[in-house]
């Protein structure tokens, strides 16, 4: 007899494979995190953001291939190390988030009660707080801010849209009669949450992920604008992008801005179609029943 | 005999699944009357509701092939363009659905939702339209019709909401009324009264009702004629007494010994073999049910069949039914 | 990519055209006819005006670019911006230098039309002097040096025993010691007692006799106030130096993101324009820029000690720096030429005393201060015992220890990065390792609370000093002063200092002589390393005429005027 | 032979309502019901929806807390134990529930879902495991091959059939069947209440057999329990309550039945209305001020009626 | 109802205690204060001074003893005085807020404006060309940073076009009160907004399309549909003012969008609001403004969740509130 696959990243990938625009969305995406990563391994981060008073905001040559900004230093070598630092920023930042929002909305979905008050109260309370504010005050107060401290901050305040997705399904999935089953089998509440309805949910994650993935990629622009972003020392496509409010770069000095913007607009696009054709693979899975 | 007010003739209704079409009524003529329940009924996914929505066009068009005709007062239904038909829909033909809660708009009174047909098809007065409501509401068995008018939807029961949706229904006193198991998701005793609103209706207006249903209860309950479809096909069409007497295709005599009866009680009940096919996987050729009757010898089927008349009013399709017999040797037929 | 590497002093073609600020005119030239119109300022900033319309309580800068249109102090200044009989006022010193003699001239008017007296110039230090003042002018040793001010500042007595009012339009101003600052930095802004008195000191910032309705005696009167955004002001036809030229002057913020377009479109006609935008700006055809090397200096200082707060005084406690040789070198190693060519197009040049050549009778222009010459910084680093002795191109201690410098630098600026970072390159290469406190340029006040504070963090911290017009530096560098953020102390310093500021300093010629001293006396310990000058430029449109940033001229807003009903336009 | 009793049972769920969350009053969804299983009988609740049938079923098997009353069973109340004690009549009771497609987590092979109960229970290795789940699959009519297939991979019935037999595992003495036909077709009905006649005979099952439908209560059950609003009308045995109902409520239920004779159609509607006119005449005589039911009165060994 | 918004407001209570406290003691935890450094520029100051201001300001008193006095003076309507500004932020709020409201409402009102009809459209329409448009626009508008996108639209349409004026929110010259006042006040309002409106429908449209291409399939709207209700009327009766209900909801959550977007904007374009005035204070460390404009906001976000209940009340029968 044959056996059937069916786990939900094989549907999903399936699904992903039918869909031209998510497929080539997909080697699009890979080969420019192939490139990124590659090539940051070769790159040497010190040299890039070294300064040289000599070309400062050289147009693209043979030797800069993407120009140069004002402190002279390669756009190319930093928007590849800032594509990297970025996505790794936004690959965390959905991670961590995810991470702590799956655990509580899960908790909180599951045992109801109590505990659901207390959290949800959390969460309320967590979303009237005025984000940006907070962030910037909290920026300004940490001492050693840098990429881990940014990821944390920004963390801290973006799990609980997650942690009430999570929690909406799990108040759903538990009243499905599959969990009661697993209840009078004497299963431990523990194992009923991660072995019977975490699986169920895989799908709707890993769709809320890579779509938030796509946000979180350029989450640290707005910040730099704002001149809360990441230390220069750590190039980020936010960095790169936000060097456009000075009004000659955004006019004049294309080369600076326009890469990392046209990277960021490209990477959330892919991102998107893939977690758009996600999202019709898992709902497709739910009509099947 | 009595006037017809639609004929169904050779409908196919298919769907496209992955761009390919699938027929899931497949080929149905009927013919409903004045006055007259004619009953459709068969298993879940046979193709009964898609038989019902395609009269009034309610298939997403860009999804779906109708092909055949749908004769009401003398026009092809299927040709008529969406404004054509709207003057058609809520005047001349009824619908009622299966599920109450949903069926209707949780942002609207009631009484709004009853008059909102009345808007379109016919020219009354505000008072007036809402004196009409009050009568209907009143007619479907609403106790306090003044002051459910003014309700929402999530404000009544299961029953009341269902009597809503028959009232929006015969609201223009249609020649045709479609109820798509309008009693499945209600208790017995509720449907009990449904059942008789429903035939009170019929005889007071005159009406002919499809009723689509698979319960066979409801089916002699209510019915003066049956259709029994099975895979988007009908397989045998009778009148009431006819099929509950003297059933002859191996499917309706299948169904009538599946049931537990209150008057017959039998220690085993019988068994359907098999599942029915999903639409993309039916066979398209010969008996559909063969593969349900696997141990009827394939030669006792016809390769290709058709409805016949095997006596005044009682079509049977294929001929397989001369030959059936229960292997557990249950009734005879 | 390898090219970034590329060494800084490696002499290459230029890639940006270097400017000189000496080159710049100071005055617009506009030889076209003064029309009647309606003068545009546009007041460049990040953020809207604080509107506290008041010299005695403003603290911003855009505060007090409106200020300057309609209030004035009553003394005009000369090139050393020294006081002048010019304006409003006359003054004269007593022999002993003590006691000034303020005459406000007779047609001098508020603009209510009452006259500028003597009280209201009282009425200013009496508030200044207020336990219950808000304002931070009470910092400054010239008011607190007035005789029976301290009394007065604590309560003690009612008026100032200094300060006497001799007659309507006469004041004396009699201080405890001799000044010569008092010629540049002494009080003279009035205020208008008649219109102020009822008001509660406490409360008088937030008035809105302030805020709204403020008045002065300046060429301009307020019309109106736009909070935060822009100030509508009309001529002053009663002003006492003559009917202006303008009908009148309208002050708007304006991003410096957008200042240039702004300039462009005839949106403004005069801005003081950001130096780092000039050269995206030079040879637009409708304005013409003038400017003048600014009141203000950036300097790398070395934490040498910290603040004693009790005693009041600096301590000189901390080893790591004590060598002069070490700070010398890193003097040295930094290529100050560079930086401003190329990260500033020239429009800051190395500086090379602490005294700025705004100041021309005092900046020393013979010193040569310290030129980038990494080989003398390597011989002088050896020599003090700084070598690298495990080879791996770091230099240790004397003592063999691992040496490593924490570097303060502030954010802020768009090249602040580089900058910084250009500066730790530069001591890399003689062999310094340099580190960024926190690996992070430090923000505005985390930056001046680690400076202030002496974080132990901190070895060494780039900043800059404005000023002011008052050559003075005792402020900066004084041993009880906290803003000798370096904490260095050195009894030939003080004495320099006192010196320079005693009565035999109203010699010019002597206080010159001091201040010479005094100038090759801290480059020779350099406690901080001067770094760079800096220009200040205006943008104006071409139908401006008679405005100028030059400190000797004598034009005024008074004179300024345009030359065409509309602005030109690019 | 007593098995299981349920004495004086309630169920009250908290309305909460406001922001507070405040509780601002109870459903009773099961007021007071006593009742008696004895081994190897098949019991059947019947009733209108919502009048607290299902919330029974939970109730004994441990899903739902009581408010108050007891669930002897083998002589001890279960609704006193703890989550731990309670945990070894896990065993005993079993459950087969109403939707043979959310019953069975879609992202489990079969192999799994039926073994659950085993790796909570028993420490048995996997080819023991395999093999004894492989044995009950068969039992049930499926192919053993089936073990390493996902429920989607099923029909109705056999999803069903699935369910039993993860019940089946840890061979329970009593079964509850929470409607375990209702959500199939007609022809598949069939299939799963023959066998679950089957397999009680095999496994000398207990059965709770929850359901609205009559017809399918009539063909299963030995003993019937009418059930209004949270509280018993009636109760007897299927004789009785089919050929001789006391209560009006019962009457009205009966005949409200379709008839599956289309020549007793008038007949049927008759007795219908005739009876529909006496519950309305005879309300106040079966229902108290409230409406709700009297006490259940014995009126003989194995019949009694909620009358005054 | 009455009883229902009492109560919602009793509830914020304990939230904005202990958002006052958060943003309190993180105030406080920032590095530096109202004094800090600020004096660079005015080396014309003695440590003494500036020490004695520091007390005067009550900076030097332990923390609880600030705290308690700051949360009675805010209880009081009083939230303290701006430095840096010295005036009452009160009255320094007064101004800016009239005008971050204005431009929050002219985002909202544009936002809404520009993303109903386009949401209907691409749900409507579903997968025609005008829906691949839309959605092709909301995927770029997702992904383009508003700052950018705000400094584009100002480059080209304040200075290369010159249809809008480019900083400040009105013409000094105008005579307040008058029509012409008004007039400026608007033209100054709408290259801000349309910025920001353009960012912030892609929530919506998106939002709106899914919701509508749900409800369509929705059995009551088949209902209608047999019923001879036409395209028309289906859409405007009976899909749209159900898709609308989420929509509804999310109106009072986007007013904690706006604030966030309103930093942006003032900056841009030189706008007085709060936004800028918030990034002021905190650069300048001006406590008061910054705890007042924190709990403000705060604040807002709470009535905006609020309103969103009560808007979902209204509009939706199912929900009854009292
Ligand atoms: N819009 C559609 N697109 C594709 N397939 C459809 C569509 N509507 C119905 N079908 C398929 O057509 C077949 C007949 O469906 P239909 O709803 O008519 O069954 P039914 O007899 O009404 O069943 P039930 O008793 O469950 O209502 C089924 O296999 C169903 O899956
Ligand atoms: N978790 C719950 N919280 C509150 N009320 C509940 C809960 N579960 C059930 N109820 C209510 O308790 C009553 C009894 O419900 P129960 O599900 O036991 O009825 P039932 O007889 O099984 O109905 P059905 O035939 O529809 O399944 C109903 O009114 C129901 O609304
Ligand atoms: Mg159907
Ligand atoms: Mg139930």
């Amino acid at each position: 007899m044959k056996k059937t696959e069916y786990s939900p990243f094989s549907v999903l990938w399936r699904e992903v494979v039918k869909d031209k625009l998510a497929l080539s969305s997909l080697l699009l995406l890979s080969l420019i995190l192939f490139i990124v990563y590659g090539a940051s391994i070769v790159l040497d981060q010190e040299e890039i953001v070294k300064v040289d008073l000599l070309s400062i905001y050289s147009p693209p040559s043979a030797e800069h291939w993407l120009g140069t900004d004002y402190g002279g230093r390669d756009i190319l070598g930093q928007l590849i190390i800032g594509a990297r630092n970025s996505f790794t920023i936004g690959l965390a930042i959905t991670l961590l988030t995810g991470l702590i929002g799956l655990t509580i909305g899960l908790i909180a979905g599951y045992f109801g009660g109590v505990i659901d008050n207390i959290i949800m109260r959390i969460i309320d309370f967590i979303l009237i707080l005025p984000f940006l504010m907070l962030v910037i005050v909290f920026v300004a107060i940490v001492p050693k801010y840098n990429v881990f401290t940014f990821i944390l901050i920004m963390s801290a305040f973006l799990w609980t849209g997650k942690a009430r997705l999570i929690r909406a399904k799990v108040l759903a999935e538990r009243e499905l009669d599959y969990v009661s089953a697993s209840k009078t089998l004497g299963t431990p509440d523990w194992k009923i949450i991660v072995r019977e309805i975490l699986p169920n949910l895989s799908s709707i994650i890993i769709v809320n992920l890579t779509l938030n993935l796509a946000g979180n990629i350029g989450i640290e622009s707005g910040l730099s604008y704002l001149g809360f972003g990441l230390p220069e020392s750590t190039p980020s496509l936010g960095t790169l992008v936000s060097y456009a409010t000075n009004p000659d770069v955004l006019q004049n000095k294309w080369w600076v801005w326009l890469p990392a913007s046209v990277l960021i607009l490209v990477m959330m696009l892919c991102i998107n179609f893939i977690g758009q054709a996600l999202k019709r693979a898992a709902d497709a899975r739910q009509r099947l029943g | 005999m009595k006037r017809s007010v639609l004929q169904i003739e050779s409908l196919r209704v298919s769907f496209r699944i992955q761009d390919e079409y699938y027929a899931a009524v497949d080929d149905v003529s009927l013919t409903v009357h004045e006055n007259e329940v004619l009953a459709i009924v068969g298993e879940s996914g046979c193709g009964k509701s898609a038989l019902a929505l395609s009269i009034i066009g309610l298939h997403p068009p860009e999804r779906t092939k109708l092909e055949g005709a749908v004769v009401f007062k003398g026009k092809n239904l299927l040709t008529q363009s969406v404004q054509a038909l709207n003057q058609i829909r809520g005047k001349d033909i009824g619908m009622i659905f299966q599920d109450p809660l949903t069926a209707l708009n949780p942002l609207m009174t009631v009484g709004k939702q009853i008059e909102e047909s009345m808007d379109y098809h016919t020219t009354l007065s505000t008072a007036e339209k809402r004196n009409r409501t009050l009568e209907l509401l009143e007619h479907v068995g609403i106790p306090n019709p003044s002051q459910t008018y003014d309700r929402y939807p999530h404000e009544l029961s299961g029953g009341m909401r269902q009597r809503i949706v028959i009232a929006i229904a015969i609201t223009c006193n249609p020649a045709l009324l479609i109820a798509d198991e309008p009693t499945t998701a209600l208790d017995v005793t509720i449907q009990a009264q449904i059942i008789r609103l429903l035939k009170n209706l019929q005889q007071q207006l005159n009406t002919g009702i499809l009723l689509i249903t698979h319960d066979l209860g409801v089916v002699a309950e209510m019915a003066d004629r049956v259709a029994v479809m099975y895979a988007g096909e009908i397989v045998e069409l009778a009148d009431v007494h006819t099929l509950f007497t003297r059933p002859l295709h191996p499917y309706t005599r299948s169904l009538l010994q599946s049931i537990p009866s209150l008057q017959t009680p039998k220690e085993t009940l019988h068994v359907i073999q098999g599942i029915v096919p999903p639409l993309t996987k039916l066979p398209r050729t010969g008996c559909r049910f063969r593969s349900r009757i696997s141990w009827i010898h394939e030669s006792k089927h016809e390769p290709h069949p058709i409805l016949r008349e095997v006596e005044p009013n009682h079509w049977v399709r294929c001929t397989c039914y001369q030959h059936f017999y229960f292997p557990d040797g249950g009734e005879k037929a | 990519t390898d090219s970034t590497s590329s060494d800084p002093k490696k002499p290459t073609e230029q890639t940006a055209p270097k400017e000189d600020i000496g080159n710049f005119p100071m005055t617009v030239k506009n030889d076209g006819e003064i029309v009647d119109g309606v003068l545009t300022y546009g007041l460049v900033s990040d953020t809207p005006f604080e509107g506290t319309l008041n010299y005695a309580f403003y603290t911003g800068h855009p505060d007090a670019e409106i200020l300057q249109f309609f209030d004035e102090a009553l003394f005009r200044t000369n090139g050393d911006y020294e006081i002048t009989n010019d304006g409003a006022a006359t003054y004269e010193l007593s022999a002993d230098k003590k006691t000034m003699t303020i005459k406000i001239k007779d047609n001098v008017k508020w603009h209510d039309g009452e006259p500028v007296k003597a009280e209201d110039l009282e009425y200013a230090y009496l508030v200044i002097g207020h336990k219950d003042y808000t304002g931070v002018r009470y910092g400054d040793a010239l008011i607190q040096g007035i005789v029976g001010m301290e009394e007065y500042h604590s309560g003690k007595a009612s008026t100032i025993s200094g300060i006497k009012v001799v007659d309507e339009k006469t004041l004396t101003i009699t201080w405890k010691q001799a000044n010569p600052s008092v010629l540049t930095g002494i009080w003279a802004y009035p205020l208008p007692k008649h219109y102020l008195k009822d008001i509660p000191i406490d409360q008088l910032a937030q008035s809105d006799k302030i805020r709204k309705n403020p008045i002065g005696f300046g060429p301009f009167k307020v019309k109106k106030i736009v909070p935060g955004e822009s100030v509508e002001m009309v001529r002053n036809d009663d002003y006492y130096g003559g009917k202006p030229n303008l009908k009148g002057v309208i002050v708007k913020v304006v991003s410096p993101k957008v200042v240039l377009q702004s300039l462009k479109k005839g949106e403004i006609d005069i801005a003081e324009f950001p130096t780092d935008q000039y050269v995206g700006a030079k040879g637009t055809k409708n304005i013409q820029f003038v400017g003048k090397i600014d009141l203000a200096y950036n300097y790398i200082g070395f934490k040498l000690g910290r603040w004693d707060a009790k005693k009041q005084e600096n301590v000189m406690d901390n080893p790591k720096f004590q060598d002069k040789r070490l700070r010398q070198a890193m003097a040295y190693a930094i290529d100050n030429k560079s930086v401003g060519e190329k990260l500033y197009h020239g429009l800051r040049f190395p500086a090379t005393t602490l005294i700025p050549p705004s100041f021309p009778g005092y900046h020393d222009k013979e010193a040569k201060g310290y030129s980038y010459d990494p080989e003398k910084a390597k011989k002088l680093l050896d020599e003090a015992g700084y070598k690298d002795k495990d080879g791996d191109g770091l230099r240790e201690d004397p003592n063999g220890k691992k040496f490593t410098i924490h570097f303060l630098a502030m954010s802020g600026s768009d090249v602040a990065e580089p900058l910084a970072k250009f500066y730790m390159q530069c001591w890399k290469d003689v062999g310094l390792d340099v580190q960024l406190v926190d690996g992070r340029l430090a923000e505005f006040n985390s930056f001046y609370d680690m400076v202030e504070k002496d974080d132990p963090k901190v070895d060494v911290f780039a900043a800059a000093w404005g000023t002011g017009t008052d050559v003075d530096p005792y402020g900066l560098y004084g041993r009880n002063v906290m803003f000798n953020y370096s904490r260095w102390v050195n009894e030939k310093n003080d004495e320099l200092l006192e010196k320079g500021h005693s009565e035999q300093a109203f010699d010019k010629e002597y206080r010159k002589k001091i201040y010479n001293e005094w100038q090759a006396l801290m480059n020779e310990e350099v406690p901080v390393i001067p770094t760079l000058y800096r220009s200040a430029l205006y943008a104006v449109n071409n139908r401006v005429k008679n405005f100028t940033v030059d400190p000797s001229s004598q034009l005024t807003w008074k004179d300024v005027g345009v030359t065409a009903e509309k602005p030109e336009v690019e | 032979m007593t098995f299981l009793r349920v004495n004086q049972l309630k169920v009250h769920y908290p309305v909460r309502g406001g922001f507070f969350r405040k509780v601002i009053g109870h459903v009773k969804a099961v007021d007071g019901i006593s009742f008696e299983l004895k081994k190897g009988e098949t019991y059947g609740l019947v009733g209108e929806s919502g009048c607290g049938k299902t919330t029974t079923g939970r109730t004994i098997i441990g899903l739902v807390k009581a408010t108050a009353g007891e669930i002897l069973f083998d002589g001890k109340d279960l609704t006193k134990l703890s989550r731990r004690e309670f945990v070894q009549y896990r065993k005993d009771i079993q459950m087969i529930f109403q939707d043979p497609y959310s019953s069975l987590n879609p992202r489990k092979r079969v192999l799994d879902i039926v073994a659950e109960p085993l790796r909570n229970f028993e420490k048995l290795s996997p080819q023991e495991e395999k093999r004894k789940v492989q044995g009950l699959i068969e039992k049930v009519g499926l192919h053993s091959d089936s073990v390493y297939k996902y429920p989607h991979e099923f029909s109705g019935g056999q999803r069903q059939r699935i369910g039993i037999a993860r019940a089946l595992t840890l061979n329970p003495k009593l079964i509850i069947a929470d409607e375990p036909v209702s959500a199939l077709d007609v022809s598949v009905q069939a299939q799963v209440l023959n066998f679950m006649k089957d397999i009680q005979k095999e496994f000398q099952l207990t059965y709770l057999f929850i359901s609205h439908d009559l017809g399918i209560i009539r063909h299963m059950c030995d003993r019937i329990g009418i059930m209004y609003r949270g509280q018993f009308v009636e109760e007897g045995t299927k004789d009785e309550i089919f050929h001789d109902p006391k209560h009006i409520y019962t009457k009205r239920l009966l005949a409200s039945i379709p008839n599956a004779d289309p020549l007793r159609r008038q007949e049927q509607q008759k007795l219908r209305q005739q009876i529909e006119k006496d519950y309305e005449q005879l309300y106040s005589r079966y229902f108290d001020a409230e409406g709700r039911v009297y006490p259940l009165k014995r009126i003989s060994e194995t019949h009694s009626v909620a009358i005054p | 109802m009455v009883k229902f918004i009492l109560r919602r407001i009793m509830m914020m209570i304990p939230q904005l205690f202990v958002l006052s406290v958060l943003i309190f003691l993180l105030a406080k935890a920032m590095p530096g204060d109202a004094l800090t450094g600020q004096l660079a520029n005015n080396p014309k100051m003695d440590a003494q001074t500036l020490a004695e201001m520091r007390e005067k300001l009550g900076l030097n008193d332990p923390l609880y003893v600030q705290y308690t006095r700051w949360i009675k003076n805010l209880l009081h309507g009083d939230l303290g005085l701006s430095y840096v500004h010295q005036q009452p932020v009160t009255d320094l709020l007064a101004g800016r807020m009239w005008n971050t409201i204005l431009l929050s409402l002219c985002i909202l009102v544009l936002t809404y404006a520009i993303a109903v009809p386009l949401g209907v459209i691409s749900g409507r329409w579903q997968d025609s060309w005008a829906d691949k448009l839309i959605v092709g626009y909301s995927y770029v508008s997702f992904a383009t940073p508003l700052f950018i996108f705000a400094l584009i639209m100002l480059f080209l349409f304040g200075f290369k076009l010159g249809w809008f004026p480019t900083g400040g929110s009105v013409d000094i010259q105008l005579e307040e009160g008058t029509f012409d006042y008004y007039i400026s006040k608007l033209n100054h309002l709408l290259l801000p907004s349309l910025s920001g409106a353009l960012i912030s429908t892609v929530g919506i449209i998106q939002y709106l399309r899914s919701e509508i291409i749900d409800t369509k399939v929705k059995d009551f709207v088949r209902t209608a549909r047999a019923k001879g209700v036409p395209e028309a009327k289906i859409y405007s009766r009976h899909i749209l003012r159900n898709s609308f209900l989420p929509i509804a909801a999310f109106l009072g959550y986007e007013i904690t969008g706006l604030i966030g977007g309103s930093v942006f904007l003032e900056s841009i374009f030189s706008y007085p609001g709060i936004g800028q005035l918030f990034l002021q204070s905190i650069m300048q460390r001006d406590y008061s403004v910054v705890t007042a404009l924190v709990m403000i906001s705060g604040l807002a976000t709470l009535i905006g969740t609020l309103l969103s209940d009560i808007i979902l009340s209204v509009v939706d029968p199912r929900i009854r509130i009292d």
